[in-house]
């Protein structure tokens, strides 16, 4: 199926606005702006914005500690994420979870995670949820190729299969958990292949192509919504900066700088930018008023959590309760 | 009134709330057809199928963390692990998400639900099925924790638990199941954080748990008859702990001992001995006694783990080391 | 390989002394004589007999709440195992263990567990030490099929595969964990079809054929022994006791007592009788006997608990620190 | 003498183990090309190779457990978990297995093997990434628990953990990491159970671990020059704990105050207090204070989170308190 204009300039314009969310939290934090700890999402832009492209406003996600992208893809405001990372009060959390803790639930943001994995049984549950409650809302459940080793892994996708929920596994599989390769973590090549084990479709598809993780996402989430019970799609992928911001030369320790450049020639809005202009779907110059526009949008979440005030002494007693 | 067992009213306040309130389902491991190792949750299956009864896979981390979702997202789950030993393999979920997530969002999202599960030894089922840790979770902010000591208690406080927008990990124990005791038919509700005063005596507090009222209370009467009172609190949760009425009676009777299933270093009676000695110590006219089990695993052979119990005998010889300071 | 026929009738004797086991458990639990839980074996015992018949004495196992036939099988005396179960000072673990945690690790046997997959990494373990410590000792790992969705059975099989380890994951499919059947916990039909996800060679045998079990799993043993890596092995077979003494009617609450009865028609001792009279290895009186010898070691085995004294008071503490 | 961080101290007690003994070996998350994600295994893949030092796969509860099996047949494995807030992923290897097997085995097998991990929040990483809840391994028959406060102690704590026959809880301290102190080149060993008077004083007793040592040293200066002396005491191991040593000390002062990162409810504070209540209440001449983290989760905006940890202040706020009783 042949997308849109419409739906091709909406992928593309995420992407911008996850690239330049994450160069800009990249600067801050050098400044020292921005504490505490950032993994960015930077080169796997296509997968959080093909795959949340295809969500309704009222379907949930679960999110990872590299999170940004899933949540900016799936609808949060720049000016609050931005706040949370900088600990200010008008944040997402009240500046309570920072970076690897942002989630709204009132638009089906369910949370990034701390722990590896942790998302994933979460996110069967709210696809139990919405199965019980009768809506036709899926869950999508993004977590990275080291998480796909953690048993909650296997006991979350087993659960999905059985109940046959409405919920999409998504493994962004960039090739390390932190500074363990794949191959020094695990003997499959495809991740995919692990959906055997529950009975349950699984796919691969090259996570830096937008337009093809948009696809098959979409078949994964039709089949869902329709009550078909759930996917695991594997998208190949890959982060350009170290583990996160503080990880010495961008994981000079474990990876080399060429592997690291032949990914960035893949640079997944660069290709898509290439595509665009060769269907002349837009101009070169169409294309950079997008990052003009986003780059202002950037400008004032920056602003906002700089003016935003810190949270006060009290704040820290409060909300362990309801 | 009518009397039924712990297990029963536990039964009971479960069918109540899932026939008042659509949101409220059921998961856990042999919880359907099984009706629960322990039988809390016979014939609910039957009465209102699969889907609100769910039978899961061996999977507790999976089917905790689902229930943290499906809380999020609407529900209000209640989840039985079927022994507190098993809350180790879905620690994470309870202690790193559903203990956090209010907070560490900032208040957005709530996870209302409630995790039943049971301690205490005595069925021969040794160290991996006998435990008795519950105040770990009392040590997790953000967790409530409930203990009933009687059937009547343990309607009261579930229905509390279920309606409670918090996560309640709702304990029970595992001598007490086929315990009888009056229960209402109507739904009604204790609420959390009141204590209750078992006995009234002006001798010596004892603050006491579960099976561990009982245990005081057959005591009790023995001292009584000697002139001994003996003031039994029973604080029924221990977050949020009432201990208002606890600190009232310690400085009445100038006396206290603790008694509670787990073992005793790091335990409940740590917290409320250390409450004492902090808020009340003053009052304190002897040393404030520890009841609970050894420092050790929990052993398989009878005789063992009847020692290992913390029985009216232990009760006992605590009374009598604070008679010298009567 | 055909099978010699002192190797054919020592299978035979296994099983056999772990049948009459655990008929005279069942007998003294039902007397009151045995306290706990007893988790019995009786039909599955061609899986323990046929794996075990393999192993050398260095070799490891991990065994499970349902143990009896896996420490028989290893080579642990009859006379400590009912010591132990009566709770009596003489048993394996002086009593502190009762059914569920017999071991012995001078002969390789690294424990039952109560925790239903918790034996898995433990055995991951032991097939690393060996392999570190530069011997040639194979582990063999049982499991059930509830224990197959288990985290640990993921972590533990990764991990395993990996490092390349001389163990054998030994899924004991019984198509129950306690009442929830194999339907209902997983949508899969061959549990051996997970080791896919860890690319590891997965067979399924027919678990209540003893010679079968016993040439598969030589084969994954000795692939170990050569330094190849772990197996799956996958042995369907039924349990025909309820899950535990106790369970009403040997589990009528969740399965038909016709089942029950096909299954005990496959008797994997009745199976390999008929073989060996057939094949005239043994003649019925021969095998008559057995029985008879069995039984009495039996008998001496409980004679020897019930007059074990039990633990004295101060053992209670011993035994917590080295 | 030489100075070393804590993390160098830690790294040299590792090197100089594998180097004595062929039996022990390290696996961990990150712990070999990266050198752990506090450095303190760094270098130590190139010397060993990568069979004794092992980078796993993301699984605590598989690795934590295959430590359990080799350190049963043999080895001396030393397992680091990235953040105390991941045992919980591994709790069941830790709780029910690693902690119980020699008992529940009857003392056929034992387990000498270290888990190394650590707490502390002022990292502004978050509740899933600071907690202090190593209270609940103190709990836990079976286990022992080691909290070292400097690097000297660092270094002989962690000799004597990997030479240990049993299960060692080996918990640093993040905001110690980077903290220098003299530290000898050659082996030495701390026996365990025995605390440290890092200074003696008449007037109030502090039990203080980690860095909470530190904050109440600096602490004492101040109200040194106004004429009040604390007596500071490092118990350095919680399991085994020196209850003499603390006990000599709060019948001298007749004053106590506890300090430990971890939440107060139930905390290692609790225990310590609990002691004091139980076996020197006659000598109690003020309330027994604790000192630690709120009953809130950790909080990730800076000033929340300076406000959260214990520190000089809620110190010398406990201490102002029980100068009214001097
Ligand atoms: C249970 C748990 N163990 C360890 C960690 C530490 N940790 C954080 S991210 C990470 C690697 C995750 O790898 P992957 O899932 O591939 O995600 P990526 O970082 O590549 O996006 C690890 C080990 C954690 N957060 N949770
Ligand atoms: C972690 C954990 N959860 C639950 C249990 C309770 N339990 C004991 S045995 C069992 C079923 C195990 O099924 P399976 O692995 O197939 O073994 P089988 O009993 O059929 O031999 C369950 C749920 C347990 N022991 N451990
Ligand atoms: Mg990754
Ligand atoms: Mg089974």
């Amino acid at each position: 199926m042949e997308l849109s204009r419409h739906q091709l300039l909406s992928l593309y314009t995420t992407m911008v606005r996850i690239r330049l969310f994450e160069e800009r939290v990249q600067d801050l934090y050098a400044r020292g702006l921005i504490p505490g700890l950032a993994h960015l999402y930077v080169g796997q832009e296509a997968v959080a914005a093909g795959v949340c492209g295809q969500l309704e406003p009222q379907d949930y996600i679960t999110s990872t500690h590299r999170g940004h992208g899933h949540v900016i893809a799936k609808g949060a405001e720049l000016r609050y994420m931005m706040a949370e990372l900088f600990g200010k009060k008008t944040g997402y959390c009240k500046g309570k979870g920072g970076s690897m803790h942002i989630a709204d639930v009132s638009i089906g943001i369910l949370g990034a995670n701390g722990i590896a994995g942790g998302g994933i049984p979460i996110a069967v549950g709210a696809a139990l949820s919405s199965k019980l409650r009768g809506t036709d809302q899926v869950t999508v459940c993004f977590f990275g190729d080291g998480s796909s080793n953690n048993g909650v892994f296997h006991e979350g996708l087993n659960l999905a299969s059985v109940r046959r929920l409405p919920v999409v596994f998504v493994c962004e599989n960039n090739f390390y958990g932190i500074s363990v390769s794949q191959k020094q973590h695990q003997l499959i090549e495809d991740i995919s292949v692990r959906s055997i084990a529950y009975g349950m479709p699984g796919v691969t598809v090259d996570g830096n192509d937008v337009v093809a993780v948009f696809q098959e996402a979409g078949k994964a989430i039709r089949r869902a919504r329709a009550g078909e019970g759930p996917t695991l799609l594997e998208c190949k992928t890959y982060r350009w900066r170290g583990h996160h911001e503080g990880d010495p030369n961008q994981g000079r320790r474990y990876r080399s700088m060429e592997e690291v450049q032949k990914w960035m020639e893949r640079c997944p809005i660069k290709r898509l930018e290439q595509t665009l202009v060769a269907k002349r779907v837009a101009s070169r110059k169409g294309l950079q008023e997008i990052w003009e526009r986003v780059r202002g949008e950037m400008e004032a979440a920056v602003q906002y959590a700089q003016e935003s005030p810190f949270p006060e002494a009290q704040d820290l007693y409060e909300d362990v309760y309801v | 009134m009518r009397e039924l067992t712990y297990a029963q009213a536990i039964n009971e306040a479960l069918l109540q709330n899932m026939e008042r309130d659509q949101r409220v389902f059921l998961m856990g491991e042999d919880i359907g057809k099984y009706g629960g190792i322990f039988q809390v949750t016979a014939g609910l299956l039957d009465r209102f199928g699969p889907d609100r009864v769910m039978d899961t896979p061996l999977s507790e981390a999976g089917f905790v963390g689902a229930a943290v979702g499906a809380a999020m997202t609407g529900m209000r789950p209640v989840v039985e692990v079927m022994f507190i030993d098993f809350t180790t393999v879905c620690m994470d979920m309870i202690v790193n998400q559903m203990a956090k997530i209010h907070y560490m969002f900032g208040g957005r999202g709530k996870v209302p639900m409630v995790l039943r599960t049971n301690i205490g030894a005595g069925r021969g089922a040794a160290a991996q099925h006998s435990q008795s840790f519950h105040a770990f979770f009392v040590h997790i902010p953000g967790l409530m924790v409930v203990t009933p000591s009687c059937p009547y208690d343990a309607k009261g406080l579930l229905n509390t638990a279920i309606q409670e927008e918090n996560p309640v990990l709702f304990v029970e124990h595992k001598k007490l199941y086929a315990t009888k005791g009056p229960v209402p038919e109507e739904f009604y509700t204790i609420p959390f954080g009141r204590a209750e005063i078992r006995r009234r005596g002006r001798d010596i507090t004892i603050v006491a748990t579960h099976e561990m009222v009982n245990r005081a209370l057959r005591v009790a009467e023995d001292f009584s008859r000697e002139g001994v009172e003996l003031e039994i609190i029973d604080p029924r949760t221990l977050r949020p702990l009432d201990q208002e009425t606890i600190l009232d009676s310690v400085r009445k009777t100038g006396r206290l001992i603790v008694a509670d299933e787990g073992t005793v270093t790091c335990g409940i009676q740590a917290e409320i001995a250390a409450l004492a000695a902090e808020e009340a110590v003053q009052y304190l006219q002897a040393p404030v006694l520890r009841v609970g089990s050894p420092d050790t695993p929990v052993p398989f052979s009878p005789p063992l783990e009847q020692m290992y119990i913390p029985d009216e005998e232990d009760i006992r010889a605590a009374v009598e080391r604070l008679r010298a300071y009567l």
